[in-house]
């Protein structure tokens, strides 16, 4: 099989994972309380963001095409 | 002078030697959270250099360059996004008293930190021989391309070798249930390293 | 009030003993005390140093022809003039300096957050100033202090190690900046609101946020402008498609708020002198602090009003020109705010108070010229000339080095025990501010008439007034080492000062001076603001402090 | 004990009576900036400058007014209220904290001083910015180290020494820089734009009084920088200028519009090395020019097949391209309808290196 496809289903897998990962442990953490834990909400949302993202450009969703001539 | 010689770990009971540790603690999360927002304005003014390189009108990227492949580094970014995840899984259980689990779960970070580092290093390989891209040798293309990820990439390798030496104190009993700062701040720090990454990886593959 | 109300609040402390050893206490100190004398005497070693470049200066300009030095020389000797002025005089006397000797003590704290960071921050500064000034021998920079490029990527290997030298200076303030921002936000003595600190504190919580966020900025700037100069990696050079422009925003997002770290700590120093001296409370307190804060917070977002001319888009311009103006309130508001602080006191004119006087003049000046620089159309005549020189040095002198002496007479004797002579320090201020007014003064019309900045030769019309101003400056010269001859000398055999010979009111006041290693036998619990002459002091807690009695054996450890 | 602490704020005679002398002064001092304006030192010679002279002789008077104010009260301050031999050693001052009235007031008046100037700036920044008439002869000045020159319509070459002007002819001044940041100024205009390598800032005039006037250098540009104010622009009637401009064309009728050279005989292109040229190519040239057909414009056209598409016109004699063509373009630089290209000085090519770019271009078909 092409590498490119090969990296492409193991980026879409992996982006699923890693967002709905993400996700619950922000949703377990939603209640703690401190800077410190206030601070790793913002970075697991961010993260899910991340996550979604790449899922969207391994799907050729986003990124970069060469625009059509 | 009286003051010299104060034995407070003798008159401190107990309590008051936590509650010094849980202040002292704050300080120094405080400080650590603070030296994260001049790193992260550290990245935001190279990341702005390289928009405003990139709009002075003549099409991106610049002749002569192909387009990033992003197939890869979504894959790659996923690698990284991955050990994000089982860095905080890996402090919950600390914070939890499952020491078993934490240690398998640093190591896997680590491992998909060093991952990702190889990952980086196939793609400038790729970039340089495959394709010419280099640091000083393909104008403003390769400057900030190169500087911000090599920067991202030195961050990476630094936090590396910060969880590794993280891991090797916790299995030697530097931290305890109670007080693991250390842990915070190693979990702060690859927090922020991959969030540095979402914004690196939007404004270089996909937009 | 009871022993756990005293106790209660105080935070982490750290409690090593005293070091004995010559070299762990006085140069490799932990202690914010030691350090911060540390700071003020190197800044002082580098004022002089600099200062001689700026004579140098003053005699290139005595004639139109120059002739003193060559044109590159001269060059090289005003840029290093303006870098070292800047890096290493103003910025880290006023916050390595002053804040480091003082804040601590004014909140009530033992150290500040991280002393050992703290030691690490000082520790770099002299080694910046060294590699600063040491570009001398491989051919210091060139383009002035600003260093646009492409001139600063032409110029010879020093600038390379110019910008190493700011970046390696920059480190240090943006570690001072995050620990002193910890240790006002998490070390203040019990009771100690935010309404009730002085505003010396306060002017040093609006100027850590700006060496800590802005500094990072230019430390990314010069990172870029090391590689292209050492790499070759195009950033810069537009004949490689990068772009001049992109330096100089870069830039001035830190130097306009870096303008704002040089000041508000002048500002705090002059809202404690006027007070004490007046015998009076600061008039509007709170309007004094939130201003600094408002006055921190503008000054990110006005940096494009030093590009009117480099090719901004013209509607771009508007923004930042109205924003400036902006800026303009807050200040006025403090101006008037110390004005009135001096109506119906009972004035004393120590030397502190006179350069605190003089600094309310010379500052008013200089920030008048400021908002005149700000409207745009008149901007496009003066930019880059010698009315922008005289802008920044009555800001710079009149404003920052004046906050800097009057600091200097206030708090000399809680440094040493001993105060400085009067007779002399009165003196060094007519010196100084005459000396001053002569200097720099002229250069606004010189500025207005035609004289570009930077140059080593000028239009022969020019030279009567030039001269005058080479003549002036050698008066201010004199002033300044007068200053230093009798620092010099006081240290030794000034009168002894005692505890609080300014009858002061703030902490620090209230403990002996030299303050004993861990400033406070007991952390005292605060009441009030300082102001108020008429009340009794608003602390509890200090019975102990100016007596022999041993501290208790639970100071330093709650 | 309240009323010890904030007594009620009493204004003397004394207090009065120097509030009128500081009036007197401030009303002096705005008399002074409006009778003597700039233009007593420094005369204008084109159309904005009244109205630039218009706004500092309004900021100038309200400047001062408010400075003799500042400085008049400390002043007074400082005197009436020092602390006399006869008070008592712990003579308190009295004890006002604050007085909400006047802090608005006195926060009030610099807004509203904020809001004239602002308006009165941004209405001036219209005049000079935006209203000036488009229709103007354009013109443009380059900045060198250390000199200027500049470029006047349907005359070739640049002009070197002194720029002319017709009086009361609208101008548009495009200004840019061959080397590094140089500024063009003319203080009687009161106007000033940096000349920026790779950026064209634009200003636009009109002369408005004959004479001959300074351009001086404002940003630093290297060893002779403080030299940079010798030229000169010389503003004259209609007919004397286009007198001049006629002889300038005439004079300059045979000179290469090509900016100026460096090295001068013709390069040897044997042994040109097109992989070599390639990898120059991605580096110096693939901002400007894409490797496309000639209509794929970047900056310049598209260079693939420069040496045999028909679609390629000549731009250095009129019959076909040749290497040596491209070569002399690379050498001397190139302006004209499609662009500006930099010349050998400007691009750091080696011969060398142009050799290596032809035999790399002469392979794209």
């Amino acid at each position: 099989m092409d590498l490119a496809i090969i990296e492409k289903i193991f980026a879409i897998v992996g982006g699923i994972i890693v967002f709905l990962v993400a996700v619950i442990a922000f949703w377990n953490d939603r209640k703690s309380v401190g800077i410190d834990n206030h601070v790793f909400k913002l970075m697991l949302v961010l993260l899910a963001v991340g996550a979604a993202l790449a899922f969207f450009a391994a799907v050729g969703l986003l990124g970069n095409f060469p625009k059509a001539a | 002078m009286a003051v010299a010689t104060l034995p407070h770990a003798q008159t401190a009971d107990h309590g008051e030697v936590d509650r010094l540790y849980a202040e002292t603690r704050d300080l120094r999360l405080n400080g650590f959270l603070l030296f994260l927002v001049s790193d992260v304005v550290l990245f935001s003014s190279f990341i702005f250099a390289y928009l405003y390189m990139r709009n002075t009108g003549q099409g991106w990227p610049p002749p002569g360059i192909n387009r990033l492949d992003v197939a890869f580094a979504a894959l790659n970014s996923v690698v990284l996004f991955g050990s994000g995840a089982t860095m905080h899984y890996a402090l919950e259980n600390w914070k939890h008293g499952n020491f078993g689990r934490y240690a398998g779960l640093m190591v896997a970070t680590i491992v998909l930190g060093a991952m990702f580092l190889c990952g980086q290093g196939y793609e400038y390989t790729t970039l340089y021989f495959r394709e010419h891209v280099s640091w000083a040798g393909s104008g403003i293309f390769g400057a900030s391309f190169f500087t911000l990820t090599g920067m991202h990439g030195f961050h990476v390798f630094v936090g590396v070798w910060y969880l590794t030496v993280l891991l090797l104190q916790s299995v030697h009993g530097v931290y305890t249930k109670q007080k693991y700062f250390g842990l915070t701040a190693g979990t702060l720090y690859w927090h922020f390293v991959d969030v540095i990454w979402v914004v690196l990886f939007s404004i270089f593959y996909l937009i | 009030m009871t022993v756990a109300a005293v106790h209660g609040g105080g935070i982490a402390d750290h409690i090593h003993p005293e070091p004995q050893s010559f070299i762990r206490r006085y140069i490799f100190s932990i202690d914010h005390k030691i350090i911060g004398i540390q700071y003020i005497i190197t800044g002082f070693v580098f004022l002089v140093l600099s200062g001689m470049l700026a004579e140098l200066i003053r005699v290139q300009l005595m004639h139109a022809n120059g002739g003193l030095v060559s044109n590159d020389t001269y060059n090289e000797i005003y840029s290093v003039h303006g870098s070292a002025m800047v890096w290493l005089v103003i910025i880290p006397l006023v916050t390595g300096g002053f804040g480091n000797f003082v804040m601590p003590l004014q909140i009530g704290a033992r150290d500040v957050a991280f002393p050992w960071l703290n030691m690490l921050s000082f520790w770099m500064f002299p080694v910046a100033g060294l590699m600063l000034f040491s570009s001398f021998l491989i051919g210091a920079p060139v383009a002035g202090w600003t260093e646009y490029p492409p001139m600063s990527l032409q110029a010879g290997p020093g600038t390379s190690m110019w910008c190493a030298a700011i970046f390696l200076i920059g480190v240090s303030s943006t570690l001072t900046g995050i620990n002193f921002l910890v240790t006002i936000l998490k070390m203040r003595a019990p009771g100690m609101t935010f309404t009730r600190m002085p505003l010396f504190v306060w002017a040093q919580l609006a100027t850590a946020p700006l060496s800590m966020v802005a500094t990072t900025a230019l430390a990314a700037a010069l990172a870029a402008l090391f590689i292209e100069r050492q790499f070759g990696v195009p950033f810069y050079d537009p004949t490689k498609g990068g772009s001049p422009i992109l330096w100089q925003h870069m830039f001035w997002f830190y130097s306009h708020p870096a303008v704002y770290i040089m000041i508000l700590p002048a500002f705090g120093i002059i809202s404690e002198v006027l007070p004490t001296f007046s015998r009076k409370p600061i008039f509007g307190y709170k309007m004094i602090a939130f201003s600094s804060v408002a006055i921190a917070l503008a000054g990110f977002m006005v940096w494009a009003h030093h590009m009117f001319t480099s090719g901004l888009a013209p509607f771009l311009q508007l923004p930042f020109m109205i924003l400036t103006f902006v800026i303009g309130v807050p200040t006025g508001i403090k101006i008037f705010s110390w004005m009135a602080t001096l109506w119906g006191g009972k004035i004393h004119f120590t030397s502190s108070m006179l350069f605190a006087i003089g600094f309310l003049a010379l500052f008013t000046f200089g920030g008048i010229t400021g908002i005149l620089l700000a409207a745009v159309p008149f901007d496009f005549h003066v930019h880059g000339t010698y009315f922008v020189v005289a802008h920044f040095h009555y800001v710079l002198v009149g404003g920052s080095l004046m906050g800097i002496f009057a600091g200097t007479y206030y708090w000399f004797p809680k440094m040493t025990g001993r105060l400085m002579n009067e007779f002399w320090g009165r003196l060094h201020f007519w010196l100084f501010f005459i000396g001053f007014n002569g200097t720099f003064l002229p250069m606004h019309w010189l500025g207005i008439l035609g004289m570009p900045r930077r140059v080593p030769v000028y239009d022969p019309q020019f030279q009567g007034w030039n001269q005058f101003e080479s003549i002036m400056s050698f008066v201010m010269t004199l002033g300044i080492l007068i200053f230093f001859a009798n620092l010099l000398v006081s240290i030794r055999n000034g009168k002894k000062g005692g505890a609080n010979p300014w009858n002061a009111r703030t902490l620090e006041w209230q403990i002996p001076s030299p303050p004993h290693y861990y400033n406070f036998k007991n952390i005292p619990a605060v009441y009030a603001l300082p102001y108020d002459f008429s009340e009794p002091l608003p602390y509890t807690g200090l019975e102990n402090e100016l007596t022999d009695s041993p501290a208790p054996a639970t100071a330093g450890a709650h | 004990m309240v009323e010890q602490r904030d007594p009620a704020v009493k204004l003397d005679r004394g207090f009065w009576i120097v509030t009128a002398v500081l009036a007197v002064l401030s009303i002096c001092g705005i008399i002074f900036w409006y009778a003597v304006p700039l233009q007593h030192w420094l005369p204008e010679s084109a159309q904005p400058a009244d109205q630039v002279d218009a706004l500092f002789a309004f900021m100038a008077a309200t400047s001062t007014a408010l400075f003799v104010f500042v400085c008049g009260y400390i002043l007074y301050f400082s005197i009436a209220f020092r602390a006399r031999s006869t008070d008592a050693p712990d003579a308190i001052g009295v004890q006002i904290h604050d007085n909400h009235k006047l802090e608005f007031w006195w926060a009030l008046i610099p807004a509203l001083f904020v809001i004239l100037l602002s308006v009165l700036s941004v209405k001036i920044w219209w005049g000079i910015q935006i209203a000036q008439p488009n229709n103007g002869m354009v013109l443009e000045a380059i900045g060198h180290q250390w000199f200027y020159t500049f470029r006047y319509p349907n005359v070739k070459g640049e002009v070197p020494d002194e720029m002319h002007l017709a009086l009361g002819v609208p101008v548009t001044l495009h200004v840019t820089s061959s080397d590094v940041i140089h500024s063009f100024w003319v203080p009687t205009m009161r106007l000033k734009a940096d000349m920026v390598p790779g950026l064209i800032n634009t200003i636009r005039f009109t002369p408005s009084a004959v004479g001959t006037y300074k351009i001086i250098c404002t940003e630093f540009c290297g060893t002779q920088h403080g030299e940079m104010n010798k030229q000169t622009v010389v503003i004259q009637s209609k007919a004397d200028f286009d007198k001049w401009y006629q002889a300038t064309q005439a004079a300059h009728a045979n000179m290469s519009d090509a900016l100026a050279t460096v090295s001068t005989g013709a390069i040897n292109l044997a042994g040109g090395d097109a992989a070599a040229g390639q990898q120059l190519f991605s580096q110096k040239c693939s901002a400007c020019h894409a490797v496309g057909p000639f209509s794929q414009r970047i900056v310049g056209p598209g260079l693939k097949g420069v040496l045999d598409d028909p679609a390629h016109p000549n731009l250095v004699d009129g019959d076909k391209a040749t290497p040596a063509d491209v070569a002399k373009i690379l050498q001397n630089g190139f302006k004209g309808d499609l662009g500006v290209m930099p010349n050998q000085a400007q691009n750091g090519l080696s011969d060398k290196d142009i050799a290596n770019l032809v035999a790399y271009l002469a392979s794209l078909k």
